[in-house]
């Protein structure tokens, strides 16, 4: 079952551009992925500093807005406008552009075949198609900014008629139609990838690599393309369905309206429909970003503590009821949207009970800690913080996914601060998590451990600062996107504190200049990895050279004699026990098959 | 790896004593941060209010139970020192461990259940049969107004047609209907009696709008083609905010109204001084 | 030292093949259609919701009524195009099955006549277009009632529509390399068969919108 | 097994998967499920003229067309695409995700009753 030789040698002899640009090796390809979402995420986080910038000092002008936003921000004061389009930005491609991307395309993408023993991608064109695809989506989002009437405007969430009418905010002109162009992109590279991901893990494992054998991390990809594989189509469809209201003049998602002095005769529409469609992917999409996420951690938290993860099928479990009621809790984006009230009441109840595996994984992680031989290297660090956030976010969710005080909360700061701590926050750890603990593997050297652990006390402290005390100012009433908190009476005891989150937020956003110098310091000057598996760890992609070879193996591929997280056995000399090494009276023969 | 493994795990010591206090320290400065500011709350002004309030309480204490409880243990994990050579090793998948996991979440499972009881309640009042004897208030959301509307004498509204509205004619009146002529149509003012239902039917003329009332501890969308309505008693008099909490374009964030709150009498004399929609302008 | 190890495990999900029995390529596909099937679920209940809170639907069986020999029989159009579907699915699974029994030139003449029925179909897909245009069906309106009437109507037999297209281009694209004998000379015809999934599934959604739009 | 091989290299196939020939069904099959597809079809069709002709209540016109497009359907995947000589693993990992269109029916439905029934629709 080798792979030819000739084969091996094929490769290494293409031409620069095939090799690094137009390859289909999948850690090219997620080594793409993985640098252009961290672009995105650059800039979604500068749009946050705006955010924060105009909530804290918004009634102060400065002449250096001006200069640097000449159309936004004339007078050196952000205009509605133009605070309405970065926030829409700002949600948008921090979702999917940077954290969905990243975690499936880029270290999903990398991880697979290398956990998994395959020698790439299923179908490594579709993949090269599919970081092609998203690459033109991060680069149509961008250009909306450019447009006449600005990027979209609507909120991350689009609703309609907002964002079918131009004359309803000014970024639903073109800067709308692109945003869709743009999200339908996004969709496709998302269903390519999830195809390759999916059939990949089913079909490609190697020897002995059965399923209750695979790492956390693999498992955590896959649940998470089986996700997006039935929710993105959904929003596909209602996404055409909102591009011909905009620009056919249907009427699925419009009743008849009288917006900017102008009545628009679209008759029997009903803009529930679009929240529907929209929701049944951006729920599940929560989970498309926090079960990897959890699946990373898995795997970082059992090699530094040392020991088996603790009760790895009941987390397997876990995932599955996850992966199954992620998708049927929508509705409760929309308790008071006019969601038929019985309907909602069922939500209500099945969201709450996401609480149920959500919590087991947590406290299976918790207790693979106890009594660990705990390293506490920089990705442990991101990997406990992600634990604390997660614990934090996922009791916020209690309060909104409970329908009568929903009532209350909705639309408030308790909600940005929410999924904040919940999807932004600890999906981010784990992605710093994972950057730190893969990046040997993936570019040979290490990143380096004393700026990387100054970056996590910042970011730590600085999350923490920043959006718990939006929950407090959420449950004192105040709204979610609004541009200014001045114009309300009750709300003017929390403008200092909008002030003190944006001074947080802003030291936030800046300790992530400590990780891109980091990152790229270490990119060509960090200590070089010699030690293929210098974690110490048990799965099959620390079994190769860093960075892998073509193809991930030599002549052959590994097999699999147990399962990922043996460590500390008390009868083998290390204290860890790759998944491929081959049991004591096991003979090897030649083609690595017993 | 270069440093020796002593070096190494000293440092972890190190770094794992900072991560326990820092821990502590969060889990305290979150309990404070909440303690202290909860007052701040807008008072509860609705019947609706307090008991959405309590039911917030019983959440709250449980994920107080929660929060504080697992960063206790993560902060002890870090400040404790690993004693042994090595991690002690407890072989994957042992059912009868499982129940470490399984007994406090089956605790949580019966949390959930209580307070998702507790919110159906106050949710199957809100949605349920509204009150006979309430007082009727029409409201239109547009881009960034609140249009008021009574039903007038006859306590009746009177039609409405969205191919009706103009600049003169915000909410597009029917005038043709009898019962739409006594109709009161107000702009971002509304008064309410004290201690009765009032019932309010929500519209919206162009996009979607939310109408929120703080102390009242509700909201509900306007959305353009439907009416959806909501009810709620007031039970303290004042003068309160309306906020609008859906994004609505550029001036959602100034998209405010007042609502008075007062005795019956006050609000029967205040509508009678005002003009019905259909004798405006003459 | 290491004698716990479990001894490997036989089971076909054990890795180092298909636990499903089929090969990497049909399965993407299977798993394609999958996500496929969604986006035409989302579609059609979607439709079906506008549909019962519609009271003025216009009743598809006269709008595609067809006046021929001066009686108006309806959905005769949409009768032809059902059968011409089904015939075309039909010559597929004999393409498929001849690519099972490795007859080349019996694979390619079935998979020419799958083409040809989906051409076909094209065809009375644009007649109809063409037809209820100049009745005057527009996305916005039709002078028989509820505007998403038209709108739906665009919409699903647009997209299905562009799967049938596509299939016929996909089909074009295999029956060549059949005939070049890449599959013969490969010793499978699992492309032929893939393709097959694709077309019997576009097919297939026919089956629902005939069923849901038209019929209902 | 050598042309197999230069096969998948030209084609850029690393994986060493081996081509997996399963039972097919005699060509007879094939016609009669056809038969019965234009049978079915046939039958909605008609089901169409009997309620054009007389006053058939709509459920049960609704009712009997839905069947008759699930059996439809059913035979198509069955035979047509070979679902039914697939292993039962793949027969699961494809129809039971399909459920969750039932999800979204579920959620959608009770919302476009509610606005007839509880908000009022304009």
């Amino acid at each position: 079952m080798a792979v030819h030789a000739e084969h091996l040698a094929h490769a290494h002899s293409e031409s620069w551009i095939r090799k690094y640009v137009f390859s289909t090796d999948h850690k090219v390809i997620a080594t793409q992925y993985i640098f252009t979402a961290y672009f995105m995420a650059l800039l979604g986080g500068l749009l946050a500093a705006l955010i924060r910038y105009q909530l804290g000092w918004g009634d102060q002008a400065s002449p250096l807005l001006e200069r640097l936003f000449p159309f936004g921000a004339q007078g050196g004061v952000i205009k509605p406008e133009f605070y309405l389009a970065i926030i829409t930005i700002h949600g948008t491609i921090l979702v999917f552009h940077f954290q969905t991307m990243m975690l499936t395309g880029g270290f999903g993408n990398y991880l697979i075949p290398l956990q998994i023993g395959a020698r790439d991608m299923a179908f490594p064109v579709l993949n090269m198609l599919s970081y092609w695809v998203f690459l033109a989506s991060c680069v149509v989002m961008l250009l909306s900014f450019l447009v006449e009437g600005g990027a979209a405007a609507a909120g991350w969430t689009v609703y309609p008629p907002l964002s079918v009418h131009a004359a309803a905010v000014a970024g639903s002109g073109l800067g709308q139609t692109i945003w869709l162009l743009s999200m339908a992109l996004l969709i496709v590279a998302t269903l390519m990838g999830g195809l390759n991901y999916i059939v990949t893990t089913l079909n490609l494992r190697t020897k002995g690599m059965s399923l209750m054998r695979l790492p956390l991390s693999t498992w955590g990809v896959f649940f998470a393309s089986v996700i997006g594989l039935v929710t993105f189509p959904v929003l596909l469809a209602g996404a055409i369905l909102l591009l011909l209201d905009r620009h056919l003049g249907t009427s699925f998602y419009m009743p008849t309206v009288y917006i900017g002095g102008q009545l628009v005769e679209t008759r029997g529409g009903n803009p529930l429909l679009w929240q529907h469609l929209f929701w049944y992917l951006g729920h599940p999409e929560v989970y498309i970003l926090a079960i990897p996420a959890l699946g990373f951690i898995g795997d970082i938290i059992a090699t530094f503590s040392r020991k088996p993860i603790f009760g790895y099928r009941l987390i397997i479990i876990s995932f599955v009821v996850m992966t199954i009621l992620s998708c049927i809790v929508w509705g409760h984006h929309m308790f008071t949207s006019g969601l038929n009230p019985y309907i909602a009441m069922v939500f209500s109840l099945l969201t709450i009970l996401i609480s149920v595996p959500f919590g087991t994984i947590i406290l299976c992680y918790a207790a693979t800690l106890w009594k660990g031989k705990i390293q506490f290297t920089t990705p442990m660090l991101f990997a406990i913080g992600f634990l604390s956030l997660v614990v934090t976010g996922g009791l916020g969710g209690l309060f909104l996914g409970t329908a009568s005080t929903d009532l209350y909360l909705h639309d408030t700061a308790f909600v940005v601060g929410h999924f904040h701590v919940i999807m932004a926050s600890s999906v981010l750890f784990a992605i710093f998590a994972a950057t730190y603990y893969w990046f040997p593997k993936i570019f040979g050297r290490f990143m380096s451990e004393s700026l990387g652990k100054w970056h996590f006390w910042l970011t730590f402290i600085g999350v923490y600062a920043t959006f718990v005390p939006m929950h407090v100012m959420g449950l004192g009433g105040m709204m979610r996107r609004i541009y200014s908190p001045h114009a309300y009476q009750y709300l003017q005891q929390w403008v200092p504190w909008e002030r003190v989150i944006s001074i947080f937020g802003l030291i936030l956003i800046g300790a992530q200049l400590l990780f891109v110098v980091n990152f790229f310091w270490s990119l060509f000057k960090g200590r070089r990895a010699t030690d293929p598996n210098p974690w110490r760890a048990n799965t099959l992609e620390w079994q190769t050279s860093s960075p892998p070879p073509h193809l991930n193996w030599g002549e052959e591929q590994p097999v699999v004699y147990r399962g990922p997280y043996e460590f500390s056995r008390p009868d083998t000399a290390e204290d860890y026990l790759p998944q491929n090494t081959p049991p004591v009276g096991v003979e090897v023969s030649g083609n690595g098959v017993r | 790896m270069a440093v020796s493994q002593q070096q190494a795990s000293s440092r972890d010591r190190r770094t794992g004593f900072v991560l326990g206090v820092a821990l502590w320290l969060f889990t305290l400065a979150t309990l404070w941060l909440f303690g202290a500011n909860l007052h701040k709350m807008p008072p509860p002004a609705s019947d609706f209010a307090p008991q959405i309030d309590a039911i917030l309480w019983v959440i709250l204490g449980i994920s107080v139970i929660g929060f504080v409880g697992l960063h206790l243990y993560l902060g002890w994990v870090a400040l404790s020192r690993p004693a042994e050579v090595r991690a002690i090793y407890l072989p994957a998948d042992r059912p009868k461990e499982w129940l470490w996991v399984l007994v406090p979440i089956g605790l949580l499972l019966v949390a959930d259940l209580t307070f998702d009881h507790m919110s159906n309640k106050v949710w199957g009042a809100f949605f349920g049969k509204p009150p006979a004897n309430a007082f009727e208030v029409e409201v239109t959301g547009q881009q960034f107004a609140w249009h008021v509307r009574y039903p007038g004498a006859d306590g009746r509204f009177g039609r409405t047609n969205p191919r009706l509205i103009s600049d003169e004619n915000p909410i597009g009146l029917d005038l043709s209907d009898p019962a739409a002529r006594d109709d009161i149509l107000l702009i971002n003012v509304m008064h309410v009696p004290e201690g009765r239902p009032v019932m309010i039917y929500l519209r919206s003329r162009d996009v979607l709008h939310s109408f929120f009332l703080p102390p009242m501890r509700i909201k509900m969308d306007c959305v353009p083609g439907y009416t959806t309505r909501m009810w709620f008693t007031p039970q303290r008099k004042g003068n309160y905010e309306i906020a609008c909490a859906e994004l609505c374009g550029m001036g959602h964030y100034n998209m405010k109204g007042l609502l008075v709150v007062e005795d019956e009498q006050a609000v029967q004399n205040w509508l009678a001084q005002q003009t019905p929609f259909s004798k405006r302008g003459q | 030292m290491q004698t716990q190890t479990q001894p490997m495990q036989e089971s076909v999900w054990a890795g180092g093949r298909s636990p499903f029995g089929i090969r990497w390529g049909k399965l993407m596909m299977w798993v394609f259609l999958l996500s496929d099937a969604f986006t035409f679920g989302g579609f059609l209940v979607i439709y079906g919701s506008v549909r019962v809170i519609t009271p003025d639907w216009p009743d598809p069986s006269r709008v595609f009524a067809l006046h021929l020999f001066g009686k108006e029989i309806p959905l005769l159009l949409i009768a032809f195009m059902t059968f011409v579907l089904i015939s075309s699915s039909g010559t597929m699974a004999l393409a498929v099955h001849a690519g099972y029994e490795g007859d080349r030139s019996r694979c390619a003449r079935f998979l020419m006549l799958t083409i040809l029925g989906g051409l076909t179909f094209l065809g009375c897909q644009a007649y109809e277009w063409t037809k209820l245009i100049t009745e005057g069906v527009r996305p916005w309106g039709n002078p028989w009632g509820a505007p998403q009437f038209g709108a739906f109507f665009f919409t699903l037999t647009g997209f299905h529509g562009l799967h049938v297209l596509s299939g016929v281009i996909y089909l074009s694209a295999i029956t060549r390399r059949v005939l070049k004998g890449v599959y013969a000379r490969r010793g499978s015809y699992e492309g032929v068969e893939i393709a097959g999934l694709y077309w019997h599934f576009v097919d297939l959604v026919w089956v629902f919108i005939f069923t849901f739009f038209y019929l209902f | 097994m050598s042309a197999v091989h230069e096969a998948t290299i030209v084609h850029g196939d690393v994986h060493q998967e081996p081509v997996i020939n399963r039972p097919h069904p005699p060509t007879r099959v094939y016609l009669v499920v056809w038969g019965w597809l234009f049978v079915l079809s046939f039958g909605a069709y008609l089901v169409e003229l009997i309620s054009e002709a007389t006053t058939l209540a709509l459920p049960i016109k609704w009712s009997l067309l839905t069947v008759i497009g699930l059996m439809k359907a059913g035979l198509i995947v069955a035979y047509f695409m070979h679902m039914r000589f697939e292993r039962l693993s793949l027969i699961y990992a494809i129809l039971l995700p399909t459920l969750l269109v039932i999800a979204l029916v579920a959620g959608l439905m009770p919302d476009a009753v509610s606005l007839i029934s509880f908000w009022g629709h304009p």
